[in-house]
């Protein structure tokens, strides 16, 4: 079960590790397997009707959020559509406001205003949590527009779906990003379907970086399920954005394992049975597992004493959350103008 | 007939359309191969294929505008937004191509389409997924806009807009997609801009549309009902055109008019009516004009302060009782 | 001080905002090189160079959406629409990401930004391009929406907008960018929410606002008060939020309301503030809330049509004397 | 002043003119003279007050509208932006109801509803006339749509300007044109200015066809000074996709002599005089006059001659827009509803 699934030869190991240290690196798995065994935890709350309204997990792209966001400084940016939960662990967030918002509490990141798609957390530069497809993406432009203007070096990451690379918004942005070089960094996560429908039944090229011609930026595609390649070339378009102000389009490759939303069925018309079964065997947490093993910085007992100790902060952010009360009813007009309800 | 569920119901109003003209096709995100995101379209690609029934990349404002095109020349198209949140993005398309393109043209070109989907709150979708619109869309001449809240009205209504020649704006709910009610058997239709008297009753009228009508409004006046007050409730069905007349004879026999709606309050449709009423039976008020309305905040998440922000039995008996002068 | 016209008492506001907080920056079509469309930017681009006096591609949700990003993260920009008409492609940025930001991140972030630009009919610009569309806007929880009618209020409103911690939308007029007024000197500033009463008057009130107060209801007003009606004209400035105090007390003097709006009337401010006016002044209404507003069609081009069909004098004539049974 | 600015070589001129008629090429001639003597007095009719509003003037991009607009059948379709006069002519719409409905009469194209930036036609297929940019482009893909739901061979050529590429609608009608093969030609008149912005300062390519690979569609970019050209290229666009159905992007590079609109000077801070005068060089009504010279298909007596006719025809526009009434009052709610005021 946890044997390595790439076969990463020896000589190679080194190069693939980027010189991060182990402890960085043990960091990300347990990262990654958080983000996993949390989400796990929010399919079953929804099932028991807890959690309420749309809730899109991640389960399958771990990598994604994991290699990308630890590329950036603490004080750069993140933004992302309403499947924005383990991106919102990976910046930072404290996961136990982030169920106390799904369980509806007072306690969770909005207070219980945003929910499952609108996490937002001010303190650690995350900018939500986007329900509107394709709306998030000009904000992130404003957000790199921002740190120009005040010339700081800060970048911005953005986080979108591939279904998000049809719609308007889209295009204006990822034009302005690269008339006015903002140091924007886009990220599709193509995990091959919007909702029901494969990238090659709603988009006209399917190399979904040919968009990147029309605005003149750099491009980049790359799998997925692994962290590293993940982080060097987020990592890559980062330096580059710090240093020119200049965007990238990168496509990631990824999949997502469960329904689009926790409504809807795993697999339904659209994809089979056997091809989510055969895209869980390139699961990026046991790929990483073997990388790690490869290169002698874990052993089976370290994947255990990780599942241990990851389960316990799920178990402690349920606690947290179901211990939590209710949002005042007072809320209701707070927060509606700056200055109301105060 | 055993009795229909509505979105049932609104099936068969586009199976049925789509059969008798094959100018009618249905196009938006996962009517096809998903069989409809609610599942109002299962079936339908089976059995028209993809040439009418289209499923569509994340681009309302595209689809939109092609179905719009597409109507200028002579097509029927139903454009589904998979909720009319979505539709702000494709708002101009709606606001300045559609509702303009017969007046600005002089009559050369018009635009006989149906924009559908559910509107209003379902249950924790949060503010932007929670929007009831209806009060923007009706703000805008050359556009019509449809509110049903049984199945029966829902197929009559959704058929005669289907074959209406103007861009009709059709709203439905999530929440009640699984309702169930009895539709006459064979064809039929209903016209557009009448509405219905739910209730006879000679204390108070009661405007309500739509969910807020089905799931709320209707509670709170068996209530008001068993305490001893004889609501009469009327049903819009229609928010443009308005029946105004329908609501103005109830009023000269009741005296007393309250207005629920699940839209915002600010220049909502119920300010266009309480207006209108009061305008044209001022001398038969015997209280001024109550509103009931979601609160002027965006729609929050959680459960609690959803449901304080939604008119709910409570605020609708309050409502009545003022009107009443019996609070 | 000589009376400047509203285009310079717009940029005063913003140069002087500007000048005082490197926060605040100019971003719209036309506004730097060319010296802004309307030529309320001129000379900015020359003062405060291409940093922050920015020309954008015709992109109007793109260029939306980058003011509200910088504005989560501490700048305050001024968004020119070239005309509000052009907002109709940003609805979504403006009504789902502006709007709702601050309530739906639970206080997380807010959107200190001002949207502003022409609004309405100017002359013969046909339906797409002469839309007041200040109903919709304020129908929205989140925003606020502001309207002066004179130059001095123009300038202090338009101040305070661009202090205001939240997303306020400033609706002009191009046909009264060349009009003169006096304005205070020095620095000065106007609250939002906050109405003004234009003249005393005992007889009856109006409640006009922006160029159809300062072009339309003024001349209507003076040919009243020629005739001996003793009118109160009210301008609340700010739609939303609306000053209803001070129209409910006037109305509790003249017993008599009407309304003039230069939007469509389904749904309208001018339905609102019928609504709530009567509501609170209901046994001090001696008549019904009459409104003048725009006909229930998209506008037409030719100037005959045009006229026929916005607000004019007669009509307020008209409606004065219908609410003091005086027609 | 009417000598050939192009030296067209003897050799070249019978491959250059692609075998047409010499009527056909003389009527083009005719046309695009028509086009400009016909703006020239809505110049002047501006300048007096007998138009209102804005009115967007060609001249100069003659060469776009004649050239692609005869590539095309009777019963094809043409849909256009606001610099809509010339190619309603070019449609075979009545010059003499557009010139009625700029003066804002009930005998005009739209009885003075749409006036200048809305002018259309229902007998000739003309679309419109829309003002707000971009707004028309995804229409476009719909008439074509519904011309192959139908089954029909027919085609529609959408005009826009270089500014409108950057709108989101752009982007979504050209995926959906693209992705379902919508026979749909979208021409970019490339005329170097929206409004005052320059090309480059709006767009993060200024070659406009690299907005085609985005979607993967055909494209081309050709000058818009010599009517041959255009009708020759957006005729191969117009047989490929009567053929095919797929859709074609055809930059055509022109230059409009006259402020944006008739409100704005002819040249602001955004471009030079010496430009303006050098574009004018570049006439192309003055370039096909040359090549039908060349040809010996016309000679300075015709050129005169032709002078004559159009001048005639535009005083019948105004003659007859002067003596047509204005639109009756009770027009105001007709047209609302389909069937509204009726
Ligand atoms: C403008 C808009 N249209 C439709 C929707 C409904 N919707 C939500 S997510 C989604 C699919 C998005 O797919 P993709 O961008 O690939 O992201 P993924 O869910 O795969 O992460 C759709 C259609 C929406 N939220 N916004
Ligand atoms: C959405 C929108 N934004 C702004 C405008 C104002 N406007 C009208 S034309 C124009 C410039 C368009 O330039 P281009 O597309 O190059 O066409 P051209 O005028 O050069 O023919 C602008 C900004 C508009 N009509 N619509
Ligand atoms: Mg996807
Ligand atoms: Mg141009």
């Amino acid at each position: 079960m946890n044997e390595p699934l790439t076969a990463v030869k020896e000589s190679r190991i080194e190069s693939k590790l980027q010189g991060l240290p182990k402890k960085v690196l043990l960091g990300w798995y347990d990262e990654m397997l958080l983000s996993r065994r949390f989400e796990e935890k929010c399919a079953q709350l929804y099932q028991m009707g807890q959690i309420g309204g749309f809730c899109h997990l991640y389960n399958g792209q771990e990598a994604v959020s994991t290699g990308a966001i630890h590329a950036i400084n603490h004080d750069d940016y993140v933004i992302t559509a309403y499947r924005d939960h383990v991106q919102a662990i990976s910046k930072g967030v404290d996961p136990k406001p982030i169920m106390a918002e799904l369980l509806q509490k007072y306690t969770g990141t909005t207070k219980g205003k945003g929910g499952s798609m609108h996490i937002f957390d001010r303190d650690k530069n995350f900018l939500g949590g986007h329900a509107i497809v394709g709306s998030h993406i000009p904000i992130a432009a404003g957000v790199a527009f921002a740190a120009k203007y005040r010339n700081e070096r800060k970048v911005c990451l953005c986080f979108m779906g591939d279904g998000a690379t049809n719609i308007g918004t889209f295009h204006e942005a990822l034009n302005l990003a690269s008339l006015w070089k903002l140091p924007v960094i886009y990220i599709i996560e193509n995990n091959l379907y919007g909702m029901g429908t494969a990238v090659e039944r709603a988009s006209a090229v399917e190399d979904l970086t040919k968009k990147a011609l029309a605005y003149d930026m750099r491009s980049a595609v790359i799998g997925g399920h692994d962290v590293l390649e993940v982080y060097r070339t987020i990592k890559s378009a980062v330096d580059h954005a710090r240093e020119t102000y200049e965007p990238s389009l990168i496509e990631v490759r990824t999949y997502r394992y469960r329904g689009h939303s926790q409504s809807d069925p795993v697999h339904g018309h659209y994809r089979t049975k056997e091809e989510v079964e055969e895209e869980r065997k390139k699961d990026p947490i046991l790929i990483f597992a073997g990388v790690l093993k490869s290169a002698n910085l874990i052993d089976d007992d370290y994947i255990e004493s990780a599942e241990k100790k990851v389960k316990k902060i799920v178990t402690e952010c349920v606690q947290f959350a179901e211990n939590s009360p209710e949002p005042p009813l007072d809320e209701l007009y707070k927060d509606v103008y700056y200055d109301s309800g105060r | 007939m055993p009795p229909v569920n509505l979105r049932e119901a609104l099936r068969q109003a586009i199976d049925e359309e789509m059969a008798r003209d094959d100018r009618v096709f249905l196009m938006g995100e996962e009517v096809a191969h998903y069989q409809g995101a609610y599942k109002v379209s299962q079936g339908l690609l089976q059995k028209y294929g993809e040439r009418r029934i289209i499923d569509t990349p994340i681009a309302e404002a595209g689809f939109a505008g092609i179905g719009i095109g597409a109507a200028m020349v002579g097509l029927r198209p139903i454009v589904e937004f998979m909720t009319w949140n979505f539709s702000l993005v494709a708002f101009d398309q709606i606001v300045n191509n559609a509702a303009k393109m017969h007046s600005m043209s002089g009559g050369h070109f018009h635009v006989p389409i149906v924009f559908r989907g559910p509107g209003g709150a379902a249950h924790n979708l949060a503010a932007t997924h929670s929007q009831a619109l209806e009060s923007i869309y009706a703000h805008v001449p050359g556009l019509k806009v449809v509110m049903p809240s049984t199945c029966e009205d829902a197929k009559g209504l959704l058929k005669t807009s289907i074959r209406d020649e103007n861009p009709v704006i059709f709203i439905e709910s999530e929440v009640m997609y699984g309702d169930k009610g009895e539709i006459p058997e064979g064809e039929y239709t209903i016209p557009l801009g009448v509405g219905k008297k739910v209730r006879e009753g000679k204390d108070i009228t009661i405007v309500s549309w739509a969910k807020v009508l089905a799931h709320v409004t209707t509670k709170a006046v068996a209530e008001l009902v068993q305490e001893g007050i004889d609501v009469e409730l009327i049903d819009p069905r229609t928010i443009k055109p308005m029946d105004y007349d329908l609501i103005v004879d109830s009023v000269k026999k009741t005296n007393r008019l309250v207005i629920v709606e699940e839209g915002w309050p600010f220049a909502g449709v119920g300010a266009q009516i309480s207006h209108e009423v009061t305008n044209r039976a001022f001398d038969y008020l015997d209280s001024p004009v109550e509103r009931v309305t979601q609160e002027d905040v965006p729609l929050p998440y959680a459960h609690n302060l959803e449901a304080a922000s939604l008119p709910s039995i409570e605020k609708i008996i309050r409502a009545s009782k003022k009107v009443l002068y019996a609070d």
